[in-house]
């Protein structure tokens, strides 16, 4: 597919997110569509797919000014979208047969009835033809994050596909996960169809785009050959000016150690033994599935977990999610919409959530100036791009919402900070806000344990990273012997 | 009476069985618990097994309380239907099934009955706008409070008390709502009505609980005794009140002695004795003149949460 | 296959509390398992059941439906009233037309103006019922039609005429829901609106139809009271949509959406059948019959949950992130 | 600042529906905006009000309480049986603390078997319906206290007891919603109950409590209830939880959770005790007045949230994505 889009606008209420768009995807091109947060990526994404219509401008296939009033209006012209909220994909208590089928509309398992069987032989084929291994029969909502990414792919992949919009589809990936995605981009980019792919991480862009557009407040700031590109001049395209270090790393370790797990025991992980010193970044690796997101969930009293936890030297109980708070743990989860953030309460109130106890008096009267002062102190600290303080949370872009979710726990002055995946779909420039954060909390002796997928950024941000392997801890990683490989190495040794 | 032409009167037939079921319109009102305790009252006097089901103002639970009652093959089945025509389903089945079956208050449209007990609600209507014409001595704005709309002893009051204020020249009726015979709606609603029209010499409500609401809602404006008011049932809260010269009168149906009655008649018939073919009670009009007579009568049938204490 | 019985499991578990109120009266009362006392419970459920199935569709919808027995109250005097001037056929159609004309209303104004369901129906339930009375006078219509009679008062094959209707009834709209397409948006939509109109579902459409099914099968459980009466009562839906709900939930449905089955629905106004029956059989005091069964109901409803509720507790916190099975780890 | 507008904006949605309505009536009936008249709505609608802003609460949580009616007459029935034996004070704890008691039963309900609220508090309306029946026999309990019936008849400053205990229970109540911790928890636990609980808030506490607000409240509107009739009516408090749940979504609380103000509430509790009195006022037939009221309420939350559909309509399909307007901002 040829489509073209010319001088699109957009906004909600007074806030023009596309203010003007124009750049062409040709058929088997693959375009990286990248910004900061809040640039308007999924906005423009949504108005291709028909979900949003835009205020002016024109969308051309082939050509041909359309108008796609609706999402079925953009399916029929074998367009394809992959939203960045996955909730907006999939349907948790469906199978993953019907998932992939629900529209059906070719009626290919019967005119009137369904046949659930052939349903499922169909599903149960087209995944392992993508190389996926997932039970059809299973319910989404069993699925894990990484499964349900990788759902969404080939349910996209169930339809004649002329043109996929990715947004932010390898933020859930790990890097095996990740350069399988990739193999099915590149297949298709030789089926002829166009792709556009939005992402945060630039290896990505360079690895796999013909081109690059950057959008910067709803304008194309750059559009061009991927290979007349360096990374820094993407960035500076659109952060608005250079950025000199990605990973501003300090190194705020000392001797005393804060968290101290002895036998860890749980469902998915054995015998951990781990111990993070004051201002230490310890990172973990592995593969998904390898159990670290459990160990943190476990730490921060969601699961069950046996073996001792040391906090500042003394035994603490985590078995509930009040007692490690009580115990100054605080833990930033992978899924912020899940178990992040109440979308329709303010910035202002998520922000302040956790840690409102120090903003109320003894009858429990929230003080709202006092409130509003730390809030916005760490708002702006965190450059949460927001209207305004009061505004809904839901009104935020993906990358405003972690940060705003990052604030919370700021907020709290941990002692202990578990963060799994803490960049998840932040732009550039805010993930090094976030770097500078994790530097500021470390300098005041915070113990930072950080699960992440992206590998540069663990390597760059741990003091120390461990990794982890089938539940059990295989290998602790410093200095020289900190690298990607030697992660990726030990993470997959042993398995199949 | 108001009996149709299709209703017979079944043979009296004994069955040597001593159990009955009985199945009431509705126990949300003080009026039916009456009738219900002197049922009970009668039924210990006489040895009768009786149950008692709660048809809940609903038709089709009527209806299938009467079903279940018979395939359980009751003695005898005693109906206080919700609605005559829809009783007449169950007294047909009853019917089919040899199950004798007698009603009381509401005559079932069809089917045969072993005997009818009842009050006139029609009557009852008439009687009571009468008793208002008087109270305020033929001319002046009256008020009308219905019970609860769709249902047949509403709609039949309601029908007499218009049929016969119509007779009465020089009364207008200047209002008619509904409060649901219930006594907290009628005090919301006859304030409202209060306000629209200050005026008012008299008041109808369809029952004595809504009486009371609407004596409570004249007493915030102090318009007890100045505004009449006529009620239904006689229940004990309205015979204290006409006695303390609040209201007017109540045409009283004493639910107790109405109780007492059907289940004396239940056990003739299930001991195969010849029963009248249809008994229409009138409603005793109760008036300060004649309360304290009215109250040793009740005392007297046994009938002690029916009268207040003033009266004892 | 594992997940085709975990269905089975699922709907068990209302039989289960079925059985056990079943067993309970059968020892306690004689007349309880004779074929005629189970073909008067069947009979006397089939009204809410018939509610209860079309409430399944809008609350697999996430959505409710308050207005149903105010939907059966008014197209049963509609019915009535045609009847008597136009005859059977005529008056079957506009019973239904009725019936299906609320449900369109409640579709467009939760689909059109966005109101949330339960106030939308709860204003509806409003208007039909005082429509019903006003159109009436308050007076019931009395139905003399000897054919319409049949529809409450017939056997075929021994079994009443209602409980066929209901059957026939939860077989048709039970397999809609289970096997065709539309079944499918029903729970896709019920589950995730968002996704279902990325998905090119036509959600609007879908929640209008469900709604036109629930007054159809109002209008149908309307002509079932009318019949077995002889007469339209104006009052006849009152309260009933409450009994509705409160099978479909007992059935397992969940008012979250996306979950639910017919069969369940269908047990589960069997469950409050026989408890209504069991309780007149055994001469319950009619004051404690409400409390017997709520009770019931808290009981069958702990029963449903409390499965989950265990298996959940054994392995602790499991409850908060669904079991999920070790095969993935292979493809890695 | 803009976003402090909005809210009040909100909420103004609802004002401008009860003006609407006041307006109208002020033009057909010149006895209308008698201040005796204004006194009056207010205090026909102090009840419902009180049971609407224990609703409130249940509401924001994303739960739903059916038993208030139920818990009403219940504790009025014992508040009635202690004063004739106990006097004031033991009467009005004993009240007390039977709402507290059931909305407790309900919390727990609730939290500790995982049973939606709709079906646990459908099941416990029935319970204590039916136990209210049971411990009266049906019979209503005089009462003869003097002070106590000051709770329903006196005035001070001219207003009514009955408004003045709505008046002060808003205030409280509606503060505590507003500016407090525990209120902020409330918000919280509505939205995102997940988010929630890992931010470290006891969400069961906060629902057990909320529960057990609305069992409060539906004692203190028990009170005024038995107080203005001088006597405690079994039944008393039957079918209004649909009033209060009419009242607190018209008032602009989201069945979703997450959002609604308790001064909304009021407001709605007022637009519909406005329509009872106008229409009473006004003499509408008995038999269209639930037509009336329904349409009234159509209109009123149609308006409420035609705003939105207008405001998101005219960028148009933005009204696909949920509601965004950040009436949130009630802690102000
Ligand atoms: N439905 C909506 N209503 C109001 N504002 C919206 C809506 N959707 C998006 N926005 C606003 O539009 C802007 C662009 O958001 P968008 O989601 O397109 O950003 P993005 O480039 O995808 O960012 P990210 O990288 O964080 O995903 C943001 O300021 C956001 O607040
Ligand atoms: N093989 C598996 N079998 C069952 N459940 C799994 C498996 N792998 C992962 N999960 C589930 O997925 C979630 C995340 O997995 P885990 O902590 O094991 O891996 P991870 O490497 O941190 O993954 P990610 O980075 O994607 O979060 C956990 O809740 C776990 O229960
Ligand atoms: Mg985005
Ligand atoms: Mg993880």
């Amino acid at each position: 597919m040829h489509l073209q889009l010319a001088d699109v606008r957009k906004s909600f209420g007074d806030n023009s997110v596309l203010r003007g768009v124009s750049f062409d995807v040709g058929p088997g091109e693959v375009v990286a569509l990248v910004g900061e947060n809040g640039a308007g990526k999924s906005t423009l994404t949504r108005v291709i797919s028909g979900a949003h219509q835009p205020d002016s401008g024109r969308l051309l296939i082939d050509g041909t000014p359309t108008v796609l009033k609706d999402p079925q209006a953009a399916m029929a012209q074998g367009i394809e979208v992959i939203y960045q909220e996955f909730q907006q994909n999939l349907f948790p208590h469906l199978s993953v047969a019907e998932n992939m089928y629900v529209l059906d509309r070719e009626r290919v398992f019967g005119r009137l009835f369904v046949s659930k069987q052939r349903m499922a032989a169909e599903a149960g084929r087209a995944l392992r033809r993508l190389g996926m291994e997932i039970d059809v029969h299973r319910q989404v909502s069993e699925l894990s994050v990484a499964e349900r990414q990788m759902l969404e792919i080939a349910k996209a992949m169930t339809h004649e596909l002329r043109l996929i919009i990715l947004d932010e589809p390898t933020a859930a990936l790990d890097e095996q996960e990740s350069e399988q995605l990739f193999a099915q981009v590149n297949r298709l980019r030789e089926a002829g169809v166009s792709v556009i792919y939005i992402s945060h991480r630039l290896d990505e862009v360079f690895a796999l785009s013909d081109r690059v557009v950057v959008l910067r407040d709803g304008r194309v700031t750059l559009d061009a050959p991927t290979g007349q590109l360096t990374p820094a001049q993407v960035v500076t395209a659109m952060v608005g000016d250079a950025v000199d270090d990605f990973y501003p790393k300090e190194r705020n370790a000392r001797d005393e150690v804060v968290l101290e797990v002895r036998g860890g025991n749980g469902a998915r992980f054995h015998d951990i033994d781990l111990q993070v010193r004051a201002g230490e970044v310890v990172g973990i690796g592995g593969v998904v599935g390898c159990g670290r997101s459990d160990l943190l969930r476990a730490l921060f009293g969601l699961q069950p977990l046996a073996g001792s936890v040391l906090v500042g030297g003394s035994a603490v109980r985590v078995a509930s999610v009040e007692d490690a708070i009580g115990s100054r743990i605080a833990y930033l989860s992978p899924d912020r919409q899940a178990e992040g953030l109440c979308m329709s309460q303010s910035v202002e109130a998520n922000v302040s959530l956790a840690s409102l106890r120090a903003f109320s008096s003894a009858g429990g009267v929230v003080r709202r100036a006092k409130e509003r002062a730390a809030t916005g102190a760490v708002i702006s600290d965190l450059r949460v791009r927001a209207a305004s303080p009061s505004i809904a949370v839901s009104s935020l872009s993906g990358g405003n919402q972690q940060k705003a979710l990052f604030a919370k726990w700021v907020m709290t002055r941990p002692r202990v900070l578990l963060m799994d995946e803490p960049t998840r779909g932040v732009d550039v420039g805010a993930k090094t806000e976030i770097y500078r954060i994790i530097n500021q909390l470390t300098a005041d002796g915070v113990a930072v344990l950080l699960v992440s997928s992206d590998l540069p950024e663990l390597v760059a941000m741990s003091d120390r990273v461990v990794v982890m392997r089938e539940g059990r801890l295989v290998a602790e990683l410093t200095g020289d012997g900190l690298d990607e490989q030697s992660i990726l190495k030990h993470a997959l040794v042993g398995a199949a | 009476s108001r009996g149709g032409e299709e209703t017979t009167t079944g043979a009296p037939q004994a069955s040597g069985k001593k159990d009955a079921t009985i199945i009431m319109s509705t126990l949300g009102n003080p009026f039916f618990i009456s009738v219900k305790d002197g049922a009970e009252a009668q039924a210990a006097k006489s040895g009768i097994t009786l149950n008692v089901q709660n048809a809940d103002n609903s038709d089709a639970t009527f209806l299938n309380q009467a079903t279940t009652a018979i395939s359980k093959q009751t003695g005898i089945l005693i109906l206080d239907p919700v609605g005559s025509q829809s009783a007449s389903s169950s007294v047909s089945q009853a019917n089919s099934a040899n199950i004798p079956v007698m009603a009381f208050d509401r005559k079932p449209s069809g089917g045969k009955l072993a005997t009818f007990v009842g009050y006139d609600a029609v009557q009852a209507g008439k009687n009571a706008a009468d008793a208002l014409a008087e109270a305020v001595g033929g001319k002046g704005k009256v008020v009308e409070i219905q019970g609860i709309l769709g249902t047949n002893v509403a709609q039949d009051r309601s029908k007499g008390f218009q049929q016969q204020i119509a007779t009465h020249k020089d009364i207008k009726v200047v209002a008619t709502q509904a409060a649901d015979f219930d006594r907290a709606k009628a005090l919301n609603v006859m304030t409202n009505v209060l306000q629209a029209n200050p005026d008012i010499d008299g008041v109808y409500a369809a029952n004595d609980e809504m009486a009371m609401g609407v004596l409570s809602a004249l007493k915030a404006r102090n318009l007890v005794g100045k505004v009449k008011v006529v009620g239904n049932d006689g229940i004990a809260d309205a015979l204290a009140a006409v006695a303390a010269g609040e209201m007017y009168a109540t045409n009283a149906e004493s639910p107790f002695a109405l109780g007492q009655k059907v289940v004396s008649l239940a056990g003739d018939v299930l001991g195969g004795k010849q029963v009248q073919a249809d008994e229409t009670l009138q409603g005793k009009l109760v008036t300060k003149d004649n309360v304290k007579e009215y109250a040793d009568y009740l005392v007297g049938l046994g009938d002690k949460s029916g009268v207040p204490d003033s009266l004892k | 296959m594992t997940s085709k019985l975990k269905t089975v499991a699922g709907r068990l578990r209302a039989v289960w509390m079925l059985l056990l109120v079943g067993v309970v009266l059968s020892v306690t009362s004689p007349v309880f398992l004779t074929p005629t006392n189970l073909l008067n419970v069947a009979l006397a459920t089939s009204v809410a059941a018939l509610l209860a199935a079309g409430q399944t569709y809008v609350i697999i919808l996430a959505e409710i439906d308050l207005s149903v027995g105010s939907a059966l109250g008014f197209s049963a005097v509609v019915t009535a009233l045609t009847l008597g001037t136009y005859g059977l056929v005529p008056a079957l159609a506009a019973g239904l037309a009725t019936g299906a004309a609320i449900g369109l209303i409640n579709g467009l104004l939760v689909t059109r103006t966005r109101m949330p369901s339960f106030i939308a129906t709860l204003a509806t339930m409003s208007v039909f019922a005082g429509l019903t009375l006003h159109i009436t006078s308050g007076n019931p219509i009395p139905v003399t039609d000897y054919d319409f009679q049949g529809i409450g008062q017939a056997r075929f094959a021994g079994v009443p005429v209602p409980v066929w209707i209901m059957l026939v009834a939860f077989g048709v709209f039970g397999f809609v829901l289970a096997r065709t397409r539309f079944g499918r948006y029903v729970y896709a939509t019920g589950d995730n609106v968002e996704a279902a109109r990325l998905s090119g579902i036509r959600v609007h459409r879908v929640k209008i139809l469900a709604f036109v099914i629930s007054g159809v099968l109002a209008s149908l459980a309307g002509f079932i009271i009318t019949a077995r009466l002889s007469t339209a009562q104006p009052t006849a839906g009152a309260g009933l949509e409450l009994d509705a709900i409160a099978a479909v939930i007992i059935g397992g449905t969940s008012l979250a959406g996306g979950r639910g089955t017919l069969l369940g629905t269908l047990v589960g106004a069997l469950v409050l059948g026989v408890i209504d029956n069991g309780m007149n059989l055994l001469d319950v005091s009619p004051f404690l019959q409400d409390v017997v069964k709520g009770l019931v109901i808290l009981l069958a409803v702990f029963l449903d949950r409390n499965v989950d509720v265990l298996r959940r507790l054994l392995p602790r916190r499991a409850a908060e992130t669904p079991a999920r099975t070790p095969e993935l780890a292979q493809h890695i």
